[in-house]
């Protein structure tokens, strides 16, 4: 049985360390914060300036001037400091965030990654993807094995325009766990319950070695 | 030199002209000059670069200046929550020219400061950087991107005094403190106008220097995005 | 007879207008904020990370944490605010200091500017100097008309290394003031009480044309 | 990840090493890492690059690295204050690099913020200039200096808390923010740790990140130079 978005959230938690910075972008990146070990201390950046993100607010205390970079309404903690968005990026830039989860339309062996664009559809915008992926020290990207119709969207090239080229370091799907080494070469490293080595080569396009 | 004015009309005047470049602060609809746009609005101006990370929505914020089609060109990182942006965009009508959010936000500080190039490693082997000079440093490639200023800069603080010192609150500041920086002219809209002295001199996110001019809003100051969660029953 | 430093200094204070942010210099630059016209708003900017500088402190309010570029004890005003030396001279280079006030050991008739550093002495450094005539609009020069052996110091071109180049909006000697034009040509503008254009000329290496 | 250590000399521990680069916070003697300078000095450390705008008086700050000739390099905008710097550096056994303040400024938060290269026009047509990149923007010439890092960051604050999160007073500010995010180990020393949550997040000068380990010193602060005005008698 493959990985469910929770799952998948839980593996992508295991990858934080205690003291890490770490950036969780939208969607199921997002979730991610549910399963950070209660043993381990992890500041969530949110690149529209803000280190030390909390949790949703209750209702009594939705304040509009504190929103992620999502645009959700969040809260502070107490360690929590607020600065520009130039402050925010020459954080991510400057190589000072350890961690960053995000989503994919496309990823590539070599570790190339897609994920804002489709040409011919609206094109709403990369916002800060092309930072996170050029400057966080590791990038995991979460997302399902295959698109919606069933195609592979672990690739020996990106079709779609890139993100970052050569920036993906781990990718974690519902079928399982992929490294991706420094300079290229996409090994397959864990399984979900009940998923084959053959059940992934028949839906990846990508070459990937087998060290499960 | 008196820099607070009586409302967003007045402080718009003498300094608004038809294809300027506005840079507009906030992120989202958070930390926005809501007062200031409209009444950029309301002065008919046209053929409008605006320079905002985003383009508001349909009928808040920046997109009432796309509603009444004063914006020729939009200079953004993130425009997604906008029917009539997108609509205009896909007809032609509306030109964009898309940064990443990091290079947006160092594009302006740099203008701001006198640095009118740097070197980054964001969007190196994307669209982004076709076009553009590459440079290698320690092995590694860069780009190179330019920095922005703005005819007219307008931007939403917390809390402002006569001499047009600034503070933001929480994820408000955002983009605003460097557009302030950017701007030929910058003027200020806050909650609350205190008096000289009452500002914390350690804690002024931006100095009156950068500010001519400023004004008392009225903030309506939606939430795009209301997420919430429940108290578990005691 | 010639004008003294206070001379200099109150001719120096006529250049400020209302609104103005000012950066004065060490030495009769900083005698310069004794003369501002009662009436006029000025703010005075120090680049170690200070606008609106206050005066010297009595006794019992010297606080080590508050200095000066010239590292002298200070005050703050009302309308103080600090920050860091980057987001200082990003206000310097940025051109938002409306005026520079400083000395020079030689300006040349085309607004060059010498004032760091003399080969073969002892150099110690040029501070904010370069940072301040390549960035603020208008750059003043208060010096004495001539060394203390009697040469020149306003001169066809410098002979020290230079500070910057074509920077100095005008020069306030003892002797009078000179205006010089964007893109060279200096122009003797007003004289001291007493001095003659020929006491000017003789004691003057640079061309200039009279104007007073 | 626990930041607090003890002393200098325990936060120092696993971090030196010979010919290293430390950026020093401070301008003149003011918001100078007094302790950690000290504490550096008796590591024994040799060969240093030093970054610091002044290189501090003869027994004060980094005055005291001299004497002991732990520095083989200094990179500084102004060092007038200090006897022993002179005779090393007319005997050559002291190498210097003079920056200009800003451009050091702003080589320390290019370090910090990832980016390699800037232009500016500072120092264009000087000394300075000589065999850096020249460019024209705008009709303009500039010349591109580079970003700085650290292997080691020392810096001065005022108040800090357990997560490194540092807030600076007055002028102590100077150039100890962009270092602290320039290197690769920073390691503040402060007046007063104050327990977690007593910041107002708003005013957080150095957010925690920057900051690997923090101590409380002892500041004896001393001033260059004391001037004072004598009130008029009443």
């Amino acid at each position: 049985m493959a990985w469910d978005r929770n799952d998948m959230a839980r593996r992508a938690a295991k990858e934080m360390e205690d003291g890490f910075y770490v950036n969780l972008g939208i969607g199921i990146p997002t979730l991610v914060a549910n399963y950070i070990d209660d043993d381990i201390d992890v500041t969530l950046q949110s690149e529209n300036g803000m280190l030390g993100m909390g949790p949703f607010p209750f209702e009594d205390e939705v304040d509009p001037d504190l929103i992620n970079a999502g645009k959700q309404t969040i809260t502070e903690l107490r360690r929590t400091s607020y600065f520009s968005s130039a402050d925010s990026f020459g954080m991510i830039r400057g190589g000072h965030i350890d961690l960053s989860i995000l989503g994919a339309m496309e990823v590539a062996e070599n570790g190339d990654l897609a994920n804002w664009m489709i040409p011919g559809k609206m094109v709403k915008g990369m916002g800060g993807a092309m930072d996170l992926v050029a400057g966080v020290k590791r990038v995991v990207v979460v997302m399902d094995h295959t698109s919606k119709s069933g195609a592979p969207k672990l690739l020996h090239e990106c079709s779609l325009p890139l993100t970052g080229k050569g920036v993906v370091d781990m990718v974690i799907t519902n079928l399982g766990v992929f490294e991706i080494a420094e300079g290229g070469g996409m090994k397959l490293t864990e399984l979900a319950d009940d998923v084959s080595v053959d059940d992934v080569k028949s839906s990846t396009e990508a070459n990937f070695e087998v060290a499960v | 030199m008196k820099k607070i004015f009586n409302d967003a009309k007045s402080a718009l005047e003498g300094v608004v002209f038809d294809g300027m470049t506005v840079m507009s602060g906030g992120f989202g609809l958070c930390g926005i000059p809501e007062n200031l746009i409209a009444a950029l609005r309301d002065t008919g101006v046209k053929d409008l670069t605006v320079i905002s990370n985003n383009a508001g929505v349909d009928d808040f914020g920046l997109g009432l200046l796309l509603q009444t089609r004063q914006i020729k060109k939009m200079i953004s990182s993130y425009v997604g929550e906008n029917k009539e942006f997108e609509r205009q965009y896909l007809s032609g009508e509306l030109e964009l020219e898309f940064n990443p959010q990091g290079t947006l936000a160092e594009r302006c500080r740099a203008g701001g400061a006198g640095i009118p190039g740097f070197f980054t490693k964001t969007g190196v082997g994307t669209l982004i950087a076709e076009g553009k000079e590459h440079k290698e440093f320690d092995g590694e490639t860069y780009i190179m991107e330019t920095g922005l200023v703005a005819d007219l800069s307008i931007v939403k603080a917390w809390k402002g005094d006569e001499q047009g010192n600034l503070i933001f609150r929480k994820t408000a500041r955002n983009f605003n403190p460097m557009m302030a920086s950017a701007g030929k002219v910058t003027i200020a809209e806050v909650e609350e106008i205190v008096p000289l002295g009452s500002l914390d001199p350690d804690n002024i996110h931006t100095p009156g220097i950068f500010v001519q001019r400023i004004i008392k809003g009225e903030h309506e100051k939606r939430i795009e995005q209301r997420t919430v969660r429940e108290r578990e029953n005691a």
